[in-house]
């Protein structure tokens, strides 16, 4: 509703169309501008980010490198080109360009026309298929993020709900190119891949949940709401955050929801289904080209998503860390964009820590990562539950004796 | 402002379009278990079955009339509260019921597939009719 | 709020036509460029360069199986468990900690469930194999000890 | 007209309906008689994703995601692993055998028959509900108030299930060492 208002107000004459053209057609534009910022060229600005930082951890300075002076050099009839770089003009341009940005464009020409193997003995249907579950399971969950202040493509009641149950539909996608590939190593990384997704959505969902306690809403935007204010100040900044509230009690939650969330995109130390040195690359083994690469956007899209849920449900998504009454005043078009920066910055920042976590930390063993999440997030996320809902019980209790007027506090 | 035209608040179809939809996918179900070999695809007739009246109640819950409240009789609320608010809608218990069932569905489905794969074991087969070891 | 799953489907249709015209666009330009040459070799199942070995679809361990069946009970936990943490806030006033240990009861059965795979050791991943336990962790765990008789 | 086909084919939502109701019926189709069981599996998943789009037609938004959550997400997963453990035939096609396709296709077509008969026929007491509104917190206060018994026996039966599952499971432990 808000969004038809919205855009009623924008564009006068919309008034005259059905609500449901206006309506499909904001949600469209909406769906396609996230489609075209967080998923697929965040796909190939994390690429490059990633190579660039595996070439510092590896000492391999390759992708650092690449760029207009390597591509003319390549070529005999540009070579000449080329030396220009050490004339001093452009020596002094060329150093302040980071290196490395044309692999980004090559990959992407190279994905794009590079042949589309499909095995003789696939499954030709389930092969094709896979990508379009996977992709459609991870870029859903897109549709209930509050990008910005109250504002994001669907405003669903059941917004954090919404998200657990898309995310669960590309398991049986990625069972699908595991099996149609008709390949062992995609077989196996197929299974791995869907029981460790399966097994750790459990500990996340309990630690979201408990955020869902707290807030006593599943709506994404209410529950940013609840985070403007906390320890009694109306209007906290990050104090209100759920990862600072509580003493600092939900930050278990938090970590739980992080692991989990990092073994359910398998990024490592949880990349076992795709481990190299034992599976070739898991359940897309058999992938090539382009059709690979919609696996490799979801894979990135749903790294962005695992960011934006914590964002969302710990740290205030669009919210800033100071108090939101500093920038109340200024004309609405700048607070959206203040409310995205906060929101993007908040959520890629958990991409940035997930890739610097493939370059710092070993392999998990397959028993370790399922004895990880039953033995240890799994009590813990159940235990932190009873204990938040303990607690909340407490304050509600001091908030309200049970000698006060019973049901005067029933609201909604 | 719902999207459907229907002046009344109704969901676009009628109620007969879920019960028929619901239907077949009933007979589909009982189908299934009829005459499959694969104990797996009974399992999946079972769970077609489960879904039609998932369906059913689902409907039922959202068209048909429901009790006047959900609430304990007898107990009277404060002045001025709604007891919908308290003891929920009572229209809810269709969806109510249907949570169960879902529960239900997957501790069958968990159970079942366990007894399966012990056939499966014991036999080398998961052929339902092979299964005939408590004939007398 | 019925327009708000039109939204979702709006998404769905997006994600899919997006696959859908990107493999368009491939397939016209490797069309353009020739670049589709499948000869038997790049068909054949990849196994690292060498000739496949037997069947693909070899037996996997059952433990991936075992905890899917673990899984899918907490998962259905956690979908009763959602509409409890809903209200919580909200009916507070009026049911005051009755509400708690309504919840406390029904994570607390299941948490015995838990406790019980874990101490039956369903949740291992490797097998213990039984000679190598001393008796008195054969007293310990009582299956083990059955399997030994 | 309109009236008697209870539908507005007018309404742009009303093809959105037909579309998912003519989805989640081809899909159950499928399943009943696919020849590959794995073709079986996955039209299942369509059956599913389908009802959960029904539910978002009958204002169940609740029931809409844990149908994704639990079906999809784990049943259906679930299935696959049992198909994937349990094939014989080692070859991709699996295939499906039926007995008596014909007897259980008059069986399920006459117990359709009876069953879109009386759903026809009878006079439903429909009563207009007012517009849409969100069914979580409706659920949870029935968890909490009328529904807490088979609320809390739902933990005693999951917990059976658990119990039943690991132990089926540790049989199969145990034939293997």
């Amino acid at each position: 509703m808000q969004l038809i208002q919205f855009a009623h107000g924008l564009l006068p004459f919309l008034a005259k169309w059905p609500d449901w053209v206006v309506y499909l057609a904001v949600v469209f534009l909406f769906a396609f501008a996230i489609l075209n910022t967080l998923v697929a060229p965040l796909t190939g600005i994390s690429t490059y980010i990633e190579r660039r930082l595996a070439g510092r951890a590896q000492y391999r300075w390759g992708p650092n490198r690449v760029g207009i002076r390597s591509l003319l050099a390549a070529m005999p009839i540009t070579r000449p080109i080329s030396k220009l770089a050490d004339v001093q003009p452009f020596k002094f341009i060329g150093s302040k360009i980071p290196g490395g940005l044309l692999q980004f464009a090559a990959d992407g020409l190279k994905l794009f026309t590079k042949e589309d193997i499909i095995p003789a003995q696939a499954d030709k249907m389930l092969f094709r298929l896979s990508p379009y579950v996977v992709m459609a399971g991870s870029f859903a969950a897109f549709a209930v993020f509050p990008v910005s202040f109250w504002c994001s493509a669907i405003n669903l009641n059941i917004g954090i709900f919404y998200v657990l149950g898309m995310s669960s539909v590309v398991v049986p996608g990625i069972l699908m190119a595991g099996w149609g590939s008709a390949n062992k190593w995609a077989l196996f990384g197929g299974m791995r891949s869907a029981s460790q997704i399966v097994s750790y959505e459990i500990p996340v969902a309990i630690a979201l949940m408990t955020v869902v306690m707290l807030a006593g809403t599943m709506n994404m935007n209410e529950i940013v709401a609840t985070q403007r204010s906390g320890y009694g100040i109306e209007k906290a900044g990050f104090l209100g955050w759920y990862l600072f509230r509580y003493g600092g009690l939900m930050i278990v939650p938090f970590v739980i929801y992080f692991i989990g969330g990092c073994a359910e995109v398998n990024r490592t130390p949880f990349d076992l289904p795709e481990g190299e040195s034992e599976l070739v690359s898991g359940y897309h083994t058999e992938y090539s080209g382009f059709r690979w690469s919609f696996f490799f956007m979801a894979e990135y899209s749903n790294m962005f998503a695992v960011g934006a849920i914590a964002t969302t449900m710990f740290l205030g998504g669009p919210l800033p860390p100071y108090p939101v009454q500093f920038t109340e005043s200024l004309p609405m078009l700048i607070r959206f964009g203040e409310g995205f920066f906060w929101f993007f910055a908040k959520s890629y920042f958990f991409v940035l820590v997930m890739i610097h976590m493939r370059w710092t930390l070993p392999r998990y063993r397959i028993d370790q990562l399922m004895q990880l999440c039953w033995k240890v997030l799994m009590p813990i996320a159940l235990v932190w539950f009873v204990l938040m809902c303990g607690i909340k019980m407490a304050r509600m209790e001091m908030a309200a004796p049970a000698e006060a007027p019973v049901v005067a506090e029933v609201h909604k | 402002m719902p999207l459907a035209v229907a002046a009344n608040n109704m969901p676009v179809a009628s109620l007969e379009w879920f019960l028929l939809v619901g239907a077949f996918l009933f007979a589909c179900g009982i189908f299934t278990i009829l005459t499959r070999k694969n104990a797996v695809s009974v399992l999946m007739g079972v769970e077609l079955v489960l879904n039609a009246a998932n369906v059913n109640l689902v409907a039922f819950s959202r068209f048909v009339k429901a009790p006047a409240t959900l609430g304990p009789a007898g107990i009277e609320l404060p002045k001025g509260v709604d007891p919908h608010l308290v003891y929920g809608a009572p229209w809810i218990g269709g969806n109510v019921f249907a949570a169960f069932v879902i529960i239900l569905a997957a501790a069958e489905a968990a159970v079942a597939l366990g007894i399966i794969l012990g056939i499966y074991r014991n036999l080398g087969d998961v052929d339902v009719d092979q299964v005939t070891g408590m004939k007398g | 709020m019925r327009y708000d799953y039109v939204g979702v489907l709006v998404f769905l249709v997006l994600a899919v036509g997006f696959v859908f015209i990107g493999m368009l666009a491939q397939r016209i330009v490797s069309g353009f460029l020739h670049t589709n040459r499948p000869n038997a070799a790049k068909l054949s199942p990849y196994e690292c360069g060498e000739e496949p070995v037997g069947g693909t679809f070899i037996r996997f361990n059952i433990r991936f199986y075992v905890m899917a069946l673990v899984f899918i009970v907490f998962d259905v936990e956690v979908v009763l468990l959602f509409p409890w943490a809903r209200v919580y806030q909200e009916l507070y006033a009026f049911y005051r900690t009755a509400l708690f240990w309504d919840m406390l009861v029904f994570v607390g059965i299941l948490a015995l469930g838990l406790a019980y795979i874990w101490g039956k050791g369903d949740l291992e991943w490797v097998k213990t194999f039984e000679k190598h336990l001393s008796p008195a962790e054969k007293v310990a765990r009582p299956h083990t000890k059955k399997e030994a008789a | 007209m309109m009236a008697a086909l209870g539908i507005s084919l007018r309404d742009p939502a009303a093809w959105v309906f037909l579309a998912f109701a003519a989805m989640t019926v081809a899909s159950a189709l499928l399943v009943a008689v696919s020849r590959n069981i794995i073709y079986s599996a996955y039209s299942l998943l369509l059956t599913f994703f389908g009802v959960a789009g029904l539910y978002a037609f009958l204002d169940a938004d609740f029931l809409a995601a844990a149908q994704l959550l639990v079906y999809v997400g784990g049943i259906l997963v679930l299935i696959l692993f049992g198909v994937m453990l349990t094939h014989k035939i080692r070859d991709i096609n699996l295939s499906n055998e039926t007995t008596n396709p014909i007897v259980g296709a008059v069986i399920a077509g006459l117990l359709f028959l009876v069953l879109a008969y009386v759903s026809m026929r009878t006079d439903w007491q429909v009563v207009d509900r007012g517009p849409a509104t969100p069914t979580t917190q409706e659920i949870g206060r029935a968890f909490v108030g009328k529904y807490l018994l088979p609320f809390e026996a739902s933990s005693i039966l999951l917990l059976g299930a658990l119990i039943g599952a690991a132990y089926l499971s540790r049989h199969e432990r145990k034939k293997e060492a």
